[in-house]
């Protein structure tokens, strides 16, 4: 078994109003540090490991997982530790 | 009686509670935006609903950090009477004022019409005026309105009769069909669905109003009959 | 100077880059003698967006003169951001309708979104409060993939932006057909509510009056197609950039309630939204309609990315952005007021008095150009038009006559047609109820909303029966505007006016622009019969997939008032007892019906026949009748019939039926299409009073308590059915296809 | 400037309606190795470096981007590559 992260986030140019509003609220509690903020989607999947594995993951994120007008992917493929 | 409506950015049903406290019950209420807000002398403090800081990162969670909702955690210990609707409710939640959490609708949808909800608890300052169990239909507009708590909390909060509203037809996934809870204290109401837009039967159902009401009886009971 | 990337002037005409831009040979020498030189990249890109027909109307300005667009009620006509009609007490209504049609085709989430959007700030840029939403939509099949995809994202887009802005989303259409494949409709409505010495209008005047940017920053959002200059945008591939515009509805609701609040401070001389086009039509429009000139400095831009051009910036369709006119030296009551809702008002520019609009960017001058060119005095191109040769085929045909065996079976089949399906799946996912003044949300007649303080409502509707358009665009063209209005009066409302949403194909082919010739043409005469004005609308051309054009679709969006709230009246039976009645005249049309879609799979032959003075008279003695206090319940006859009105009728309250006696012919009494028909309920009490007064009257039966829809023909009882049963097959019909297989 | 990358999941025994729904349309289009998906959060902000950069992060995380009840949180700090 296989556990896939699968990090989504949206593309350079895409306005991203939730990491503007997360960034606003956190200069209100005063992390002036804090430069900007992108917000986007991170996924797990247990997949039941097979020879094509990375080609399917390209697939479901193409078809499914992200939208490829407005969002870029990237993942990682991990063995799954038992808990 | 004298109410404030806490209007946050984004808020988007503050007029909707002014309306409902000031035209069909006929006291007084006021709008307060957040930055100036001063909740003193007010008698009681309406958290309306709608999509504080557009309900970004998680619902009410901006709101909950700012600062009118540390003059609102001194106001729920002192007493005075709190009710939050929708995503008042949610922003109770993240201010640590009631307990749980909500997560999205268990049909990832936005839902928005009547529901017929049960008064569980009808021995509250916000629900004196409802028939013990009487079954309301009130509206509900949410998208996030899945109430979540761990087994121990639920057991507090029937151990406490802290459940006042409950889904006749949970629409939404809540954990025991809840639809609105009160603090241990009894002076913090949170709940889903909108007694505000239920408060007229030219708006198909007045069932809302006596919530509004009971906040006006236990009022007077309380300091106008000098108790 | 010019970016290092963009091209030079003479480049420009040489290798006609204008024509990437859309801009014909035609049109770039007309630009050439306007300047008396040749265009820089900047301005030839502000010539190209201004003279598309998006913004210019450049092929449809001569149809829009068809319209009749005064009466007393009108306070504001076409040409602002949305018209205005009175509704007493120094209150109006402002509305308009716009469509988003490409954008969600591309990106249905966001394009429904912005579109939304965009069409409440036409309304709260006026001065009126944004108080009600509707939406018309078209899509293909709903058992393709793609399709199903598009229509959940629309709905999820509009549901997602309006829910957020706290507009109620009160009403609207979704119809189906295959011609929408590829193309789907996306037209958003927006109502407001406005006192009428609040209006707004879009000027920039008064020389040196300074001119500020609100809301947003600018990025390279929805900059058109081919973007020129992108070799230079930055060294990352297009796949790792988007364009697409994003809605931020928590920015639009802090927008309505400063400008809100703006519009009473007297520093204000004009404000106007950026819309399509962005900041080039806002500015120039702005400054054209006052006669005056504009310089801006684009340095001072809020700028969202790095090192955006003049072009860029000028052509950038970020959301969310307003332009305002303000009083020299009372800059910072506006700031002010904006401040309060964290948003930054920015002086960008000044008003000048030499008719020229004027970019600076990094110190030097980028865009030198007259600016009624742009706007007002933009050039307008008559196209031919010819009829289609399928027209004149179906004219030629025989009236084309079904055959129904089993009307029963038929009736649930009908009820189960995507186009007639409830559509509580869509309205479900919208705050109907916001504001609390909704007295009727989606799945009425028309939807009504009350306004606070006063013993008056208004009813809006969007209507438009595509098939019959392409049967017959201009009888089809008179029925959209008469169904609207009936939709209106059976809510007991007084129709007052419309707003427009022209969506055709391209115009350049002769035989689409006889459709659009036509069917406003129908729409102008029904207007001007049942005396509701256009005071707005929209322009969409283009729509088309494979060379197939979508089937013309001009959507009327109307609006009514109830006079008194006594006067609402529901769409569904109300009470068992009641006498249950036809008005209007059955005959056996069935082109273009839902129920020769159902046996045929295709629409041929003659639209329904409509005659205006018939609509008009059948309406006012409706309306008259409800406001004597004599009709129960009132729904109008649409697609599907008579039996799918009453089935419909019973979908409302539980417990009810009805018991319904029909003669003649049982499947045109049914299924026809006939147009100017209403189902009404009336109480025992008022029988003699109600039949004085409302003429072409049939009794059909009564309501009743057993739950069932029987209908008897004769002596034979043709369909007994369970109430819940049929109301089941209509729910589950929409969400049932998108659980399907593609 | 550092590159803090957060990521927010929710909390085991939380039930994820959304990571049900990705599954099931995962499952309906095919991909039958996908035993069980999880959604949850990435955010990415671009933080002034300082000494006590890891400390202000966990206060964010507490105070405003995790909600404790029913999320999990964790992070990494990275050098920010300049693009
Ligand atoms: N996209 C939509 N948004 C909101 N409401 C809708 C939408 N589509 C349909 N409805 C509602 O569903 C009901 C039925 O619509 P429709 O069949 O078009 O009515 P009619 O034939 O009377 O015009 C109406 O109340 C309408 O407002
Ligand atoms: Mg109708």
């Amino acid at each position: 078994m296989k556990l896939v992260k699968v990090h989504i986030t949206l593309k350079e140019g895409v306005l991203d109003p939730q990491g503007k509003a997360v960034q606003n609220s956190l200069q209100t509690l005063g992390y002036d540090n804090v430069q900007e903020v992108r917000v986007g989607k991170y996924l797990e999947l247990t997949v039941e490991d097979h020879a094509n594995i990375e080609q399917e993951i390209e697939d479901m994120c193409n078809k499914l997982l992200a939208n490829p007008v407005i969002e870029n992917y990237s993942y990682t493929v991990e063995e799954e530790v038992a808990q | 009686m004298k109410f404030a409506v806490v209007v946050f950015p984004g808020s988007n049903c503050d007029r909707d509670m002014q309306y409902a406290a000031k035209e069909v019950l006929g006291e007084e209420a006021d709008l307060l935006w957040y930055k100036e807000a001063n909740l003193d002398g007010y008698d009681a403090i309406l958290i309306p609903g709608g999509f504080s800081y557009g309900d970004y990162l998680r619902c009410g969670a901006i709101a909950s950090t700012s600062s009118v909702v540390s003059q609102l955690r001194e106001k729920a210990e002192a007493g005075v009477p709190i009710l939050g609707v929708c995503n008042g409710f949610q922003i109770l939640l993240e201010a640590g004022l009631l307990p749980g959490a909500l997560l999205r609708n268990k049909n990832l949808k936005f839902m928005c019409h009547f529901e017929e909800l049960e008064v569980v608890n009808n021995q509250t300052q916000f629900t004196s005026e409802y028939q013990p169990n009487e079954v309301i239909s009130v509206p509900i507009a949410h998208n996030e309105g899945n109430y979540y708590c761990d087994d121990e909390t639920l057991a507090q909060l029937k151990a406490n009769n802290q459940i006042v509203f409950t889904y006749k037809n949970n629409p939404n996934g809540s954990v025991a069909d809840i639809a609105g809870i009160i603090n241990e204290q009894g002076n913090v109401l949170g709940m889903m669905p909108h007694p505000e837009r239920a408060a007229e039967a030219i708006l198909n159902s007045a069932d809302g109003l006596k919530l509004f009401q009971s906040m006006l009886v236990n009022w007077r009971e309380r300091y106008v009959a000098g108790v | 100077m010019l970016q290092a990337s963009e091209i030079s002037p003479e480049q420009i005409e040489q290798d006609k880059v204008y024509q990437e831009m859309g801009l014909t040979d035609k049109e770039y020498d007309m630009i050439k003698d306007i300047m008396g030189r040749h265009p820089n990249f900047t301005e030839i890109g502000i010539f190209s967006v201004m003279w598309s027909e998006h913004c210019s109307y450049k092929t449809s300005k001569p149809l829009l003169k068809k319209f009749p667009t005064e009466g007393p009620q009108v306070v504001q006509g076409p040409g602002e951001g949305a018209g205005v009609v009175d509704i007493g007490d120094g209150q109006g209504v402002v509305f308009k309708i716009e469509s988003h049609n490409h954008p969600s085709a591309v990106e249905p989430y966001q394009g429904a979104a912005t579109g939304v959007g965009g069409i409440i700030r036409d309304v709260f840029s006026m001065g009126a409060r944004p108080i009600a939403s509707l939406n018309s939509l078209r899509f293909g099949n709903l058992t393709n993939g793609r399709v199903k995809y598009l229509f959940d994202e629309v709905v999820h887009g509009i549901a997602g932006y309006g829910n957020c802005v706290g507009v109620p989303t009160v009403g609207g259409e979704v119809q189906f057909d295959d011609s929408y494949q590829g193309n789907p409709l996306v037209n958003a409505m927006c109502v407001g509510l406005i006192d009428t010495k609040d209006i707004q209008k879009g000027i920039a005047a008064g020389e040196g009056n300074t001119i500020m940017y609100v809301g947003s920053k600018t990025g390279r959002d929805g900059i058109h197609g081919a973007t020129f200059a992108s070799e230079d945008l930055t060294e990352d591939s297009e796949s790792k950039r988007s364009n697409v515009q994003v809605g931020d509805p928590f920015m639009e609701k802090l927008l309505i309630e400063a400008c809100l609040e703006v519009i009473q401070s007297d520093a204000l001389v004009g404000i106007q939204d950026m819309g399509a086009a962005g900041l080039t039509s806002s500015a120039s429009e702005m400054a054209s309609k006052a006669g005056m000139g504009m310089e801006m400095n684009l340095d001072l831009i809020p700028q969202r990315e790095e090192n955006m051009t003049a072009y860029e910036m000028m052509l950038s369709e970020s959301q969310e952005r307003m332009l305002l006119c303000v009083k020299k030296g009372e800059e910072q009551e506006i700031i002010d007021i904006f401040e309060k809702y964290n948003l930054d008002a920015v002086a960008v520019g000044h008003v000048t008095n030499d008719k020229m609009f004027r970019l600076l960017h990094k110190g030097e001058v980028v865009a030198d150009i007259p600016v009624d060119n742009l706007a007002e005095d933009a050039p307008i191109f008559y196209k031919e038009s010819k009829v289609p040769a399928y027209f004149e085929e179906f004219q030629a045909m025989a009236d084309y006559q079904p055959e129904v065996s089993n009307h029963a079976e038929t009736l649930k089949q009908l009820l189960q047609q995507p186009t007639i399906a409830s559509k509580e799946y869509v309205h479900d996912q919208y705050d109907s109820m916001v504001q609390a003044n909704t007295v009727f949300s989606p799945g009425s007649d028309a939807a009504v909303v009350r306004i606070q303080g006063y013993d008056k409502a208004i009813a809006m509707t969007t209507d438009c029966n595509s098939r019959y358009i392409y049967l017959d665009p201009e009888t089809g063209g008179k029925i959209a505007v008469a169904e609207a209005a009936r939709n209106i009066v059976a809510s007991g409302a007084k129709p007052l006016a419309l707003t427009d949403g022209l969506n055709f194909g391209n115009p350049d082919k002769p035989e689409n622009f006889w459709q659009m010739e036509k069917s406003v043409e129908g729409m102008s005469e029904a207007s001007l019969k049942l005396d509701t004005p256009v005071i707005s609308g929209n322009v969409s051309l283009y729509n088309e997939s494979n060379g197939q054009a979508i089937f013309p679709t001009p959507i009327v969006g109307m609006v009514g008032l109830h006079e008194s709230l006594t006067d609402i009246t529901p769409s569904h039976f109300q009470q068992a007892g009641d006498l249950v009645y036809l008005i209007g005249d059955t005959k056996p049309e069935f082109g273009g019906s839902e129920l020769q879609n159902v046996l045929e799979g295709k629409y041929f032959g003659k639209a329904p026949a409509i005659d205006l003075d018939v609509e008009k008279t059948r309406q006012q003695q409706l309306l008259t009748a409800i406001q004597a206090g004599l009709v129960v319940s009132a729904h109008d006859l649409s697609e599907g019939g008579l039996g799918v009105a009453l089935a419909e009728s019973l979908f409302g309250k539980d417990e009810l039926g009805a018991d319904i006696q029909l003669s003649g012919n049982l499947t045109a009494a049914l299924f026809s299409e006939s147009q100017s028909r209403f189902v009404v309920t009336v109480a025992e009490k008022n029988r003699a009073a109600f039949e004085s007064q409302v003429d072409a009257l049939q009794y059909i039966g009564k309501v009743t308590d057993s739950n069932q829809l029987v209908i008897r023909h004769g002596e034979a009882e043709a369909i007994t059915e369970d109430v819940p049963s049929l109301q089941q097959l209509w729910k589950g019909a929409i969400p049932c296809l998108l659980k399907s297989k593609a």
